[in-house]
């Protein structure tokens, strides 16, 4: 993976989210406080910023580095799980084996300290919801190239962000309001679904 | 709605800047991060007692910072928890000797992202703990009290810590006495209508002719319940009631009371409802102690208010006495 | 509207008697009359400086009442001056040898009634002088500033007239100290939408998508102008040109500030006009000696701001530094 | 007149103003506080309740009284004007004379106060407006039973009533506002007329 395709990663990312916003914000305004859309944007902001006004060569440091922009920028729960999310994986990369072993590995074990952070595991009605499957289908085709095999998982991933729809919340801050939350999907599991076909399309033309 | 309101991205640079321009008599801004801090830390031996969260609130949190109150705030955007990384330096830029004090409302991304600096602090040597208001007694059960969201009975916290802090009290101590302030304080508060975020025309809830919302949240989330609306005197009586179902152990019967705006509600009407809260709370055998009408923990333009009771001992009664000065809260000693 | 209320025809005496249920430790009930007076009142010697006028303003007229701050306050139904006889007996409870001086906003009602008063304490041998607050900039030319409305100014001649006669001033110079505090002080104000009077659904005025009023009153009179809305940094440049327009003669470059909002307007949109204000005064040459954001004169839950201006001179300025404690404002003396 | 007439015609003014108490609010509302029908329901209920609870036998002290409630109860420019109208009546009459002539002086009389209490004078669009021109009317036809001449009295006072329209304010708080009141009829202009108009009613049927 290159400079160039993280770059193209998180532009693209921003562009799909900006268009995002408001649902995101609604769906976060049924049970909760309706920033998710207006932070996450914010966050992806500086992170595409960030990859923009890079000196460094290497495309894991840049994932790390635009990781912690979004970190600070979007704050809130999303801003600390998507942004030690981001910055494991970058962590975790070595520039030479971006392979799909070891981007399932890299967004593993982001996902493990997403869990341990975040105090929560997949059925609580969250982004694990989404992502916990996606990394699941993604490990069942390391055979296949990164492309593919990330394309190959976004069913999952989609199941696992419609799920969240029947489920009562129990994070964050709509978990107080948990009954009002039910027949809605959860803005962290649908942000986190565009973003990952948003990679899926950006890897597919890279 | 926000009216006064440039680019809706710039808005809490441009609230920051004004509030550091209007109170540099209380505090400076931290150089390099969203917060604000007082110029006399760190100061040795004492422990620096920092809140912080989403902004929308204010007085909470910045308002608080001054002489006998906060020694900083962390500064977050509109209902959105600070980074971990504002945090943190917030923390550095005031950390004394003494230790590091968190205090802000419990919510699920504040924690996570001033635990993260609170390791990051003891990585580089500095002892730091955390105090959470749970107060809202709508949020939880009893049996879950230290599950509880945070609103306006944070005040009371706030104060316990910065009365404690200011005399000198250890970090160990500190803590012990806001816990204990935090574990004697129940707010419950009700929602007429919902609020707005800067740059957006549609509110975050809206609540039905007739209506109200209990158990309001503090960020646009509607409440936990829908009732009906009732008049002043009912309502005195629904939060009374809700507020003293489940005091203290082995409370007093002396309280300190917050009767709060939300925002859009005025000073008028919380006068109108605490004519009737002072006789339910009589009737309930309390002291009144004394008590704070006002806007003390907001949520932008949203129209409710709460009322909060602060059960009184011989360890909080000097806590809340002692001398402030800060932005929203000025106090001579006694 | 107003949410909080019972009876609309009880909303006066619901609101004074919560009041003084709450500040116990600032005031008391006047025997039989609607206001409110400190308990130190008469004091041989010391002036009795009362301020009055209708409610819906909170904290003025009753949240200045306290220490080094007004003696008494007379207060009238929502938006309405109250009647000679109310001033009348407010001003008989606390009436010194020193004399009585009233302050209150110039409008047509509160002039008649006072002054129906006035005479009537004369008449008892009580000496009575009185105070207009006239720094509305907008509702009079400056060839007719002692025509002009008293709006969010006032808290800078009520403060001036409070530290006068603590310090035992007499009743002229008490006078003269504030009517030269009156002449220092400049506000102009917007207003984004209407308030409505407690029992009533429709608010008194409404402003069309897109527009602001310029000028506003206190009472939901429309503005005198009607203007595009504006950003925050454009709001700035236009309130500071409309006070600066006509500065007080012999003007000082020193001046101290209030960004008050109305009710509906949060602090945070507050610090954000401060922000630009700050420069535009900068860039006037004045000096900011302090300033004072958040909710000083009100308007029941009106969206607005205003921008007060009072420049001080050596005779001002420890009046404005003097000791003060009173529900809303509390200033531990420099 | 008897104690039982004023009685009467407080408890019919009560009735009309409280049914236009709406209107009233908010012809003030155009350039002003909006507070004036409120206002004078609150002053006449108390002057209402005086007149009820009252132990005077003298009819003109009832009206004095009533006019003190009046005042102290309504508060406000209203308050203070058509209480020392009311209060200055009630003074001036005398129980054994209360015919048209002396009504009139009486009047006349409340009138002045109410005009030098207030610095002001016809013409600038206020309830003075409806008042001056009655007084004078009713002054023409002083060999009339006070009961026809008060009606033949009320169309004067429409007509100034309705002059209010076209005049631009220069009293009271929407004197600040002159331009915005344009075209709508001055509110104590308009309660003026409906209380003289009620009184007539009464002393008709009386
Ligand atoms: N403890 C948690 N574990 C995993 N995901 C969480 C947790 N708390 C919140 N989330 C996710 O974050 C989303 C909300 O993000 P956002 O609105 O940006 O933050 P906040 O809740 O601080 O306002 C939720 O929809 C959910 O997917
Ligand atoms: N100086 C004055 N002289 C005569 N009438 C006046 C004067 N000021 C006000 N008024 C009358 O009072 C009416 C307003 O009464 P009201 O609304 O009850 O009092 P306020 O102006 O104090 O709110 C005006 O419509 C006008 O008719
Ligand atoms: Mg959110
Ligand atoms: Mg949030
Ligand atoms: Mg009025
Ligand atoms: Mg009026």
């Amino acid at each position: 993976m290159s400079i160039q395709v993280v770059q193209t990663i998180f532009e693209s990312i921003l562009e799909t989210i900006s268009a995002k916003e408001d649902e995101l914000g609604k769906l976060d305004a049924v049970a909760g406080d309706g920033d998710h859309g207006i932070g996450m944007v914010r966050g992806l902001k500086a992170a595409h910023k960030t990859t923009q006004d890079t000196s460094t060569t290497s495309p894991s440091q840049l994932i790390s580095d635009a990781g912690a922009s979004f970190s600070d920028a979007a704050g809130g729960s999303s801003g600390a799980l998507v942004g030690i999310l981001i910055i494991t994986t970058g962590n975790k990369l070595q520039d030479d084996s971006m392979d799909t072993v070891h981007v399932a590995e890299a967004l593993e074990l982001g996902l493990t300290r997403m869990c341990k952070l975040g105090k929560s595991g997949p059925g609580q009605k969250t982004m694990i919801d989404t992502l916990d499957p996606f990394i699941t289908s993604l490990k069942t085709q390391v055979d296949k190239p990164l492309s593919d095999a990330w394309q190959a998982a976004l069913p999952a991933a989609e199941d696992g962000m419609n799920a969240t729809a029947t489920m009562t919340s129990q994070k964050g801050r709509a978990a107080k309001l948990g009954e009002r939350s039910k027949g809605h999907k959860d803005p962290g599991a649908v942000s986190m679904f565009y973003m990952l076909q948003t990679v899926s399309e950006v890897l597919k033309s890279a | 709605m926000t009216k006064v309101i440039n680019d809706p991205s710039d808005f809490k640079e441009d609230m920051i800047a004004g509030m550091v321009r209007a109170y540099r008599r209380y505090f400076q801004r931290v150089p390099n991060a969203t917060g604000v801090m007082v110029p006399s830390a760190p100061r040795a031996g004492k422990v620096s007692v920092i809140n912080g969260g989403g902004s929308g609130h204010y007085p909470v949190f910045a308002g608080l910072v001054g002489q006998g109150m906060m020694d900083a705030a962390v500064i977050g955007d509109v209902f959105t928890s600070p980074s971990n990384e504002q945090a943190y330096r917030v923390a550095k830029a005031v950390a004394s000797d003494a230790g590091v004090l968190f205090s802000y409302g419990y919510y699920n991304g504040d924690v996570m992202n001033f635990d993260m600096a609170s390791m990051r602090l003891e990585d580089d040597g500095i002892h730091v703990e955390t105090v959470l208001v749970t107060d809202d007694v709508a949020s939880a059960p009893p049996t879950e009290h230290h599950e509880r969201r945070g609103i306006a009975g944070g005040f009371f916290v706030y104060k316990a810590l910065g009365a404690s802090s200011a005399r000198g009290d250890n970090l160990a101590t500190v803590k012990a006495m806001g816990e204990h302030a935090n574990a004697h304080t129940r707010t419950f508060g009700v929602a007429f209508d919902g609020c707005t975020l800067p740059g957006k025309s549609e509110p975050l809830f809206t609540v039905d002719a007739g209506k109200m919302e209990l158990g309001l949240g503090i960020h646009g989330e509607p409440g936990i319940e829908v009732g009906d609306i009732a008049t002043a005197q009912e309502l005195a009586k629904i939060m009374s009631t809700r507020v003293l179902a489940d005091p203290p152990d082995g409370a007093s019967s002396d309280v300190a009371v917050i009767v709060n705006s939300l925002g859009r509600t005025s000073d008028e009407e919380l006068f109108v409802l605490y004519k009737d809260v002072a006789g339910e709370l009589e009737q309930a055998g309390l002291n009144v102690h004394e008590t704070h009408v006002g806007r003390l923990t907001t949520s932008l333009d949203m129209d409710g208010c709460s009322l909060s009771l602060f059960w009184l001992d011989d360890e909080l009664k000097p806590l809340l006495e002692a001398p402030a000065d800060c932005p929203a809260y000025t106090r001579i000693g006694s």
